[in-house]
């Protein structure tokens, strides 16, 4: 019964702070209400059984996702009162498609009904025996060891992306060569000019 | 299970359609979308997790990991994608994205 | 022998890779060379169109010199010819070298014109002889891009619209006819020609979202092909890129737009229309009758207030095709022979009207009617060809025109009096057009300035126009060559259909 | 022999057209004639039975074989044909003969124009054209010479070609001739339709079964009898399709001798007389057929008063006399049309040919007005035009029939009075109005022919005094062609009479039919006296008018004519037929041409698809390219409306099941 | 294990060489290699694709069930990494008068590469959605590769937000269908079908699955970034995303229809029709209005997809094989368009105003001969290759009775031939004295030639490919 008042908790907070992110006028705020609805989706995972992936989800996300959101808010520096604020002219007809969409999936939803045979088709059934880490490893290096190398190779692009796009090589800053200071001579850095007195250069 | 199934998916289904709404909704900034990117991928989230645990089967949490994953990867090159955008145009009103049209 | 219609079909496009990759440089000397080869391959392809003439038994209702090869599976490379199609590949190899004569002094890029001509050739003959519906969707739709090129860039001042407007009619009417073509493979499993004159569709009439749709699928499909052949032919109330695209195209171009172009709608409808639908034929007759009278009537009204000879002109070859429906769809063997003789005098004569317009263009640069008159004075020659083409084009006995238009309306008058009768009327107003151009042309006092030192035709234009005007007035006087060639593949489709 | 007498022509109009660069235009010229006048001596042979040859017809080769449709070339001999070949050939010789002279110094051309050889070819090739009409055997190979005669006519008219007059008047005969061909192909039509043939005999044969097929609530024959007629009317000017002929003067005069006044214009007559066994059981055309041959003698012979110019004079004459043939033909009596065809010919190129010898000699000066006195002058012209007035206004003995056997008097005076008498005789129930009105138009025929010779050749000259001093008679060429006509119109009425009209020896009997009830060979010798009078006393009353106008009292006319204006203008204007068509057919056509073009073409049709491809379907593109408005967020948005559509439909497919 | 490797090998050797070529480049400093690191990309491209060639072909799945290797993938993969060879090849000039030519590209290239023959290969969703996102990323980033070009950077975020809301859709999708059938394998789930057959989570599911792969595949409703995209991203790039992506996406769907809604044809077909109607009209609308050629092949892709979804659309044999004929011959087609544009120059400035090529034929007949027959091949004008493909797919939608979609692909085919006509109008008509200079390297000309001649050899046999489709199609179909 608990279970089913900390759903609803949950469930409220969730939806209430994802209105917030997209509503919220200020990108920092959003970014921090995003933030309150991972934690109400990871107490979803924590109430069905997932803990692994409750904390993974707090540790990317959190820890990394919206931390590098915020950043980039920040870094951009955005003038926030300049923002120009405002939803769409077709706001109701946004709604109305939004509202569609729900009670459709609703509708689809209700009641879900899982059929018998189902169970046969489960290929990793979860061993309630197993913790659930402990599950998730034994799977994740075994059979799906290709997916998770694909999983790294995302990652790869992801960050060869950020850098091709977001690199910049800076001609006029000035850097440190060490190896080039170490290995100037006087006989290419230093020239010996004669000078009649009064003339100058 | 004390929570029918239903429950999780009709949060989530709400979830969905909020963040579809910051997509299409909203004039404000890209970031907000960037965001309601990672407000669809988290009402995903739940429903594989959800179904993984009403099925008993451990492929949907498997899946949700990999949905993490990629939505950091996701998140990353949208970000410097929008970092490049707005060194060109100083700006990132969704607005403001629009040379190109017709 | 056994290979002698991919060789008709085909030689052209060696014509054209000859004049593209071996005839080099761009100056006076290599386009003449150009012209040359140009020529000569018409010419054999006309011998040898002859030797397959000869050679063609006339007595015999079944498709000739048959070649097949197995294409793409589902449809064949498949050539044959009957009495039908015989004639009408005659007409083109034999107009072929006319063209070239007749394009001889073209400077505007002169290769790519001559590959163009060469090109359109080996696809109008590829529409008479092929034996495969796709085959033939290929020849005929492939026919556009050639005359498309050639109107649009050795066209008049217009040219681009009149292009333009010629591919897309024609475009849009073949591909309804493409749809068809696809839906009867579908019900009958074969492309073959051969084999789809022997196969029955279905006449059972059905509703489709609640219509009524009489002779149920043979409607359909014979709607696909009208669509095609109507514009191509082309029938009011869709005639009107003819005028356009006449009007721009250079003389070539135009000769053979009227000579064989034209034809490929009415060679389509006796072809396609008639013997594989013959209930929805049936069920259109009187549709096809007033569009046809429509068009006589119409079109020659038209004509009569032209002020632009080509557009006259083209305009009075709407009113004539009209009488080769009004022929094809009487559905009977007077009918049928004059509609297919109408086809082939019509080619003679129309090619040798844009010959004679493009003889005064080449001197004058203007095809205002306005802009001749007494001509007869400078140009004697001319102004004979001219009055023999006008009556042919008028349909005097005597001459070619008079046989077609005479039997198309003997067959009609069987099965619809009321619009032979209207038909008719087409015979004097042919003459209101014909003579009044003519008058305006050619005859009066010569007072124009720049027409005073015009020469008469070459030798060369005269070498284009008195085979035409020969032709004319022999088959007028003997047409007995023409309507035996195909009379006994006419009267062996209607016995079968009836 | 028939084939030299047909293809003969041809050939020389062929030589005379092509090879008189090779051969020389005289050596051309005369050679074409020489071929003429070869085929005329030997016609009369045949017509005289001097040549026998046989009935029948010679197949040449085959022309149009289609299904059931079949007809050869072939050219058939039977009593008409001769006579028509005599009349052709004979005329057209004569007129080739004179054409040497007429033409040898032509005004309307600069000296080294070469005109000649074109002028004989045409003329040979309308004689050959006539030929082949004439000796046809099935309806297409008539329909051949028809059209052939047509071209002929329309190149000889537009001979002038510097001329608009001219070239306007060609075009004019050939596209009225249309309408008239118009009716006549669907005559032709019909026949095929009802009998399955278009060969003469055939279908005599098929109709002489009596079929009784209704057609239209008539009975068939007189469907295809009136569309026949339609294009009688039109080769043989008839009213409401004659304004093709007095224009047709335009060409040179020898041509009007030949062409319209001799030849073509009576083909139509010949044509009717070839269908007498179709007319024969159409009563109600034959009653058309009367009247409007009356109606067209009479509107021709009033028109005819007035004009001024000498060849139109004789035109309006033509169009008149050829209404008597039709009346004859319509009162059943084809032997006297024929016959008056026959005579007709050749006193009305004998007024033609002293016409234009007339106007030769004035320097192309063709209004009465300016001639007088000429008489001195021009002689043998003089001689000949008065030969040729007697003979058309039928001056004769009446009543000699009762004593000499036959009727007396000039050619004209014979025919026509057999015409008179035959369409009096008739049973048709207008033959007494028909009578009348004939009789009247005797009158004025008389008068007017008589006004043309006195304002020529009496009185003084009222032209250009210089004109009349260089005025002389024309060469010999020219006169003998005169000479020769004049015999023809004094002795031929007379002489052929019995020929053509006997009850029992009339040489028709193997090509013109008449039904049992048609007695009219016989019955029009006994008709009143006073009919036998009427025409010769309608013609003492026109002369006498005629002398009293201008000779005795010349002012009269103009009185007259300031009396009656409206009656004068009408006559004049010819009763108005030209404007009238004007306005109905040739402004109308342009008009709805015009509409057609500007308003259905470029408006309706171009418009409509144009409207199409010009406006909706820029819209829509439009509309495309405004969905594409560069914003991110209007491209989801369409992403989920599209995709709830679908998912709607699902849903709502799911739930409706 | 080591037997299921045995069929990575080319995908491995793929991405082997991507890091170590990665690896190296950090520290190669010679220019030579340097300006050659496309060339070098394209050639270990080629090497896969003989890998893929020499590969066995295996009936069932591989891999724990995560994969698939048979004839259907062996033909897109050896395809795919052809063509992507020589675009790799095509666009070295581009890059090196940008200045951009970095090793960068070639491996986000390859990555993206690599990540079609993964979704090409897959036989689980999961595999799928990691393949689509492997492309999908990679393409997102060179889109934006110019990233001091304000266009090419809007076209990467247009793409970037639009795809992500797409693999949204996608997800949520496969989450759908993995709650009904408890499992995301292929073969699990048609078979799965069978008895969740009416059961609406999976339709729910298979219409956001399908979305989510139309928006990939750039069709009506979901095609609105095409032309922006097209328009914006760099010209190699573009030539890339109009070409390769397409196949993979052409044959993932096909998959998916086939191998794992296999069951639920009715239902499918429907969205197929709408999406292929649709597309077709689009395509041929959107494109009139434009004078940029790269938007005008935009919109002439999307026309395309809808004509080669009517062959899924028939759901039959007959249909597969003409779809996969018509994305064969649609990028072979579009290889040599790019051959030319790439080169589209004007006072050395690359320029797409196609109002420029005027009187390009005077100037240089043979490739404006070319251009134009490929142009009209794409117009669908009989008897190049362009037609035999629309005659393909309109024959087996017609023998399934779809007519109508037939009659909406024969009247829009009319409308679109109008702006490839106009294209050749501007070439061969055009009176405008506003040129371009076009110095086109060989290596563009000869595969240029190649391509147009093999859209005019390509009438005959089709160049060999059909029982190599038909082969595929049957691999697909068990």
């Amino acid at each position: 019964m608990i279970a089913l008042y900390f759903f609803y908790f949950f469930a409220f907070t969730a939806i209430l702070s994802s209105f917030l992110v997209i509503f919220a006028n200020n990108p920092v705020h959003s970014v921090l209400w995003l933030i309150l609805t991972f934690f109400s989706v990871a107490g979803f995972f924590i109430l069905v059984g997932a803990e692994f992936l409750a904390l993974l989800l707090m540790i990317v996300y959190v820890g990394a996702l919206a931390v590098l959101f915020l950043f980039v808010v920040m870094m951009l520096n955005i003038n926030f009162a300049g923002l120009r604020s405002g939803v769409a002219q077709y706001l109701p007809f946004g709604i109305l498609i939004g509202l569609v969409i729900f009670i459709e999936l609703i509708l689809a939803f209700v009641p879900w009904d899982f059929k018998e045979q189902t169970i046969n088709n489960l290929s990793s059934p979860i061993n309630l025996s197993e913790a659930n880490t402990v599950a998730l490893g034994k799977v994740v290096y075994t059979d799906y060891f290709f997916l998770f190398q694909c999983a790294g190779i995302i990652l790869l692009i992801a960050m060869i992306g950020s850098i091709v796009l977001t690199l910049r090589s800076r001609p006029d800053v000035k850097r440190q060569n060490i190896t080039e200071q170490i290995f100037r001579n006087p006989n290419s850095s230093i020239e010996v000019k004669d000078i009649n007195p009064g003339e100058g250069i | 299970m004390i929570i029918p199934i239903e429950h999780f998916l009709i949060v989530s289904a709400s979830l969905f359609v909020i963040g579809v709404f910051g997509i299409f909704l909203n004039r404000k900034n890209v970031i907000i979308i960037l965001m309601s990117i990672e407000l669809i991928l988290a009402s995903v989230n739940i429903n594989f997790v959800v179904f993984s645990s009403y099925l008993g089967d451990l492929v949907g949490q498997v899946f949700a990991m990999f949905i993490l994953t990629v939505a950091a990867a996701e998140a990353a090159i949208g970000l410097a994608i929008l970092v490049c955008f707005y060194r060109l145009r100083n700006s990132i009103f969704i607005e403001d994205a629009n040379t190109m049209k017709g | 022998m056994d290979y002698i219609l991919s060789l008709i079909t085909f030689l052209p496009l060696l014509g054209a890779l000859i004049v593209g990759l071996f005839v080099p440089g761009s100056d006076t000397q290599s386009s003449e060379n150009a012209k040359r080869v140009s020529f000569v391959t018409s010419i054999i392809v006309f011998l040898l169109s002859l030797v397959m003439f000869s050679e063609f038994d006339k007595n015999s209702s079944d498709f000739q010199f048959v070649e097949e090869f197995l294409w793409l599976g589902f449809f064949n490379y498949k050539l044959g010819v009957d009495g039908i199609s015989v004639i009408l590949i005659l007409l083109t190899t034999g107009m072929m070298p006319l063209v070239f004569l007749s394009s001889w002094t073209t400077s505007k890029r002169v290769k790519e014109y001559l590959i163009s001509f060469l090109i359109l050739e080996t696809l109008m003959v590829g529409v008479f002889v092929s034996l495969d519906i796709f085959l033939f969707y290929v020849f005929f739709e492939a026919g556009l891009i050639p005359m498309f090129l050639i109107i649009g860039i050795w066209g008049g001042q217009e040219r681009v619209f009149a292009s333009f407007k010629f591919f897309l009619y024609t475009l849009l009417g073949s591909i309804l006819m493409l749809v068809a073509m696809i839906i009867m493979w579908d019900l009958s499993g074969t492309t073959d020609i051969t084999k789809l004159l022997n196969y029955e569709f279905e006449s059972e009439p059905f509703y489709i979202l609640g219509v009524y749709i009489p002779s149920g699928i043979q409607t359909l499909l014979w709607l696909g092909f009208f669509a095609s052949f109507a514009v191509k032919l082309p029938m009011f109330p869709v005639h009107t890129w003819l005028p356009d695209a006449h009007v721009q195209a250079p003389t070539g171009g135009s000769v053979l737009l009227a000579a064989i172009l034209l034809k490929m709608g009415g060679y389509g409808f006796i072809r396609f229309s008639i013997p594989m639908f013959y209930d929805a034929s049936l069920y259109f007759q009187s549709f096809i009758f007033i569009l046809s009278i429509i068009a006589i009537i119409y079109t020659s009204l038209v004509a009569l207030v032209q002020t632009d000879m080509k557009k006259l002109i083209a305009y009075s070859s709407v009113a004539h095709m009209g009488f080769v429906t009004l022929g094809l769809f009487s559905l009977n063997q007077q009918g049928i022979d004059g509609a297919i003789f109408q086809m082939v005098s019509h080619g003679f004569i129309s090619a040798a009207l844009f010959l004679i317009v493009g003889v005064v263009y080449e001197r004058t640069s203007t095809r205002e009617i306005l802009a001749f008159g007494g001509l007869i004075r400078r140009m004697p020659n001319y102004a004979m060809v001219f009055m023999v083409l006008t009556l042919a084009n008028v349909g005097l006995p005597g001459t070619s025109g008079f046989i077609g238009e005479f039997l198309s309306l003997v067959g009609v008058f069987q099965v619809a009096p009321l619009y032979a009768f209207f038909g008719a009327l087409g015979v004097v107003l042919s003459a209101c057009y014909g003579l009044l151009l003519y008058k305006k042309v050619i005859l009066g006092e010569l007072i124009k300035e720049n027409l005073k030192r015009i020469n008469d035709i070459s030798f060369r234009e005269k070498f284009c126009l008195y085979p035409l005007v020969l032709l004319i007035i022999f088959f007028g006087i003997y047409p007995k060559p023409i309507i035996e060639t195909y009379s006994v593949t006419v009267a062996n489709y209607l016995q079968i259909l009836n | 022999m028939i084939e030299f007498l047909v293809f003969g022509p041809l050939i020389g109009s062929l030589i005379a057209g092509f090879m008189h660069r090779s051969i020389g235009e005289n050596s051309a010229t005369i050679l074409a004639t020489f071929i003429v006048v070869l085929g005329a001596f030997i016609s009369w042979f045949v017509f005289l039975d001097i040549v026998p040859v046989e009935n029948g017809a010679i197949v040449v080769f085959d022309w149009i074989i289609s299904g059931s449709l079949n007809s050869q070339w072939a050219l058939k001999v039977d009593s008409l044909v001769k006579v028509m070949l005599v009349v052709v050939l004979t005329v057209s010789s004569l007129v080739h003969l004179y054409s040497l002279g007429y033409m040898r110094n032509d005004h309307n051309w600069n000296s080294g124009e070469k005109y000649k050889a074109r002028f004989f070819s045409y003329l040979s090739f309308f004689t050959f054209a006539m030929l082949v009409l004439v000796s046809a055997d099935n309806l297409l190979q008539l329909f051949f010479g028809w059209e052939g005669v047509g071209v002929a006519s329309y190149l000889l008219i537009g001979f002038y070609f510097k001329k608009p007059s001219a070239n306007n008047a060609a075009m004019k005969a050939f596209i009225v001739n249309r309408v008239g061909d118009f009716g006549f192909l669907i005559g032709i039509f019909l026949i095929f339709l009802y009998s399955g043939t278009i060969n003469f005999f055939e279908i005599f044969s098929f109709f002489s079964d009596d079929n009784q097929i209704d057609l239209l609530g008539f009975k068939v024959e007189e469907v295809i009898c009136f569309f026949l007629f339609i294009g009688a009317m039109g080769k043989s000017a008839q009213i409401f399709l004659h304004t093709w002929l007095p224009d047709a003067m335009e060409g040179p005069t020898p041509v009007s001798a030949l062409i319209h006044a001799a030849t073509m214009v009576t083909a139509g007559v010949f044509l009717t007389c070839r269908f007498s066994p179709l007319f024969e059981s159409a009563p109600q055309v034959s009653t058309i057929v009367l009247l409007v041959g009356v109606l067209t003698a009479l509107f021709a012979a009033t028109t005819a008063l007035v004009q001024n110019d000498i060849k139109r004079i004789i035109a309006y004459s033509t169009c008149s006399q050829l209404g008597y043939m039709f009346a004859a033909v319509g009162a059943g009596f084809y032997q006297a049309a024929m016959f008056h065809l026959f005579t007709h010919a050749f006193f009305k190129a004998l007024l033609f040919l002293g016409a234009g010898s007339v106007i030769h000699a004035m320097h192309h000066e063709q209004d009465v007005r300016r001639f007088g006195g000429l008489r001195a002058k021009l002689p043998v012209t003089f001689f000949a035009m008065t030969i040729g007035t007697l003979a058309i206004t039928g001056v004769g003995i009446p009543l000699s029939y009762y004593v000499l056997g036959f009727n007396f008097g000039l050619s004209g005076f014979v025919s026509k009075d057999i015409i008179i008498e035959g369409v009096f005789a008739s049973k048709n129930s207008y033959s007494y109005h028909a009578f009348v009105f004939l009789i009247f138009s005797a009158l004025l025929t008389s008068f007017y022919s008589w006004r043309l010779v006195f304002l020529t050749f009496f009185g003084s000259f009222r032209g250009k005094v210089d004109d009349f001093n260089h005025c002389h008679e024309p060469e010999k060429t020219m006169l003998i062609p005169l000479v020769l006509l004049s015999l023809g119109a004094v002795f031929f009425g007379s002489f052929f009479e019995f020929d053509f009209t006997s009850a029992k020896y009339q040489i028709f009997s193997d090509s013109i039919f008449l039904s049992k009830e048609n007695t009219i060979l016989k019955d029009f010798h006994y008709v009143p006296v006073m009919v036998k009078l009427a025409p010769f006393f309608a013609m003492l009353i026109g002369l006498s008018l005629a002398i009293y106008f201008y000779i005795i009292n010349p002012n009269v006319p103009r009185a007259l004519a300031n009396q009656q204006p409206i009656l004068y203008k009408f006559f004049l204007n010819k009763w108005y037929f030209d404007e009238l068509y004007n306005i109905i057919f040739v402004g109308s056509a342009k008009k709805v041409g015009n509409f057609f073009w500007k308003i259905g073409d470029v408006k309706v049709i171009n418009g409509s698809i144009h409207g199409i491809g010009l406006f909706i379907i820029p819209y829509l593109v439009t509309v495309a390219s405004r969905l594409q408005s560069g914003f991110v967020f209007h491209y989801a948005l369409v992403m989920i409306i599209g995709f709830t559509a679908i998912m709607s439909f699902f849903i709502i497919s799911f739930y409706s099941l | 294990m080591s037997e299921n490797l045995t069929h990575l090998i080319p995908e491995l050797f793929l991405v082997i060489f991507n890091l170590s070529f990665l690896c190296v480049m950090l520290f190669v400093k010679s220019s030579a290699i340097l300006l050659n690191c496309n060339k070098l990309a394209a050639l270990a491209l080629i090497i896969t694709a003989v890998l893929v060639h020499f590969n066995s072909i295996e009936a069932n799945p591989i891999i724990n069930g995560f994969y698939t290797s048979n004839e259907f993938t062996a033909f897109f993969k050896i395809l795919i990494l052809f063509l992507s060879s020589v675009i790799l090849y095509l666009s070295d000039a581009y890059l090196k008068k940008n200045d951009l030519l970095k090793y960068e590209f070639p491996i986000l290239i390859n990555f993206s590469v690599f990540g079609m023959l993964v979704v090409i290969s897959s036989n689980d969703l999961m595999t799928l959605y990691l393949g689509i996102e492997i492309q999908s990323l990679s393409l997102y980033v060179i889109a934006a590769y110019r990233r001091d070009n304000l266009k090419s950077t809007e076209a990467g975020l247009k793409y970037f937000i639009l795809g992500a809301l797409s693999s949204g859709l996608l997800l949520y999708g496969i989450s759908l269908v993995y709650g009904t059938t408890g499992s995301t394998q292929f073969h699990t789930i048609y078979s799965a079908i069978m008895y969740t057959d009416r059961t609406l989570g999976l339709q729910i599911g298979m219409v956001f699955l399908l979305s989510a792969i139309a928006f990939k595949f750039a069709a009506f409703p979901f095609h609105m970034w095409t032309p922006d995209v097209y328009d914006g991203s760099p010209t190699p790039v573009t030539a890339f995303m109009a070409i390769v992506p397409k196949l993979a996406i052409g044959a993932i769907l096909a998959k998916v229809l086939f191998d794992v809604f296999g069951g639920i044809s009715d239902k499918w077909q429907l969205v197929l029709v709408f999406l292929s109607g649709g597309s077709m009209i689009i395509g041929s609308f959107g494109a009139i209005a434009q004078s940029n050629i790269k938007r005008i092949l935009g919109y002439s892709s999307i026309g395309h997809v809808g004509f080669a979804l009517m062959g899924l659309a028939a759901v039959s044999p007959e249909g597969l094989s003409g779809f996969i004929i018509y994305l064969f011959l649609y990028s072979i087609m579009m290889l040599g368009i790019f051959a030319f544009i790439l080169n589209m120059e004007k006072d050395g400035v690359l320029v797409t105003d196609i109002y420029l090529l005027a009187k390009y034929s005077e100037k240089n007949p043979a490739i404006s001969f070319a251009l134009s027959l490929i142009l009209f091949s794409l117009a669908g004008i009989p008897p190049l290759a362009g037609f035999i493909c629309k005659l393909y797919v309109m024959m087996a939608i017609i023998n399934s009775g779809l007519v109508y979609l037939a009659l909406v692909g024969a009247i829009v085919s009319v409308i679109g031939a109008f702006y490839y006509l106009r294209i050749v109008y501007i070439i061969y008509f055009s009176e405008s004295d506003d040129k371009i200079d076009a110095n086109i390297p060989v290596g563009h000309l000869f595969i240029l030639f190649l391509s147009s001649t093999a859209i005019v050899v390509g009438t005959y046999n089709l160049l060999g490919i059909e029982p190599l489709t038909r082969a595929a199609a049957e691999s697909l179909l068990y």
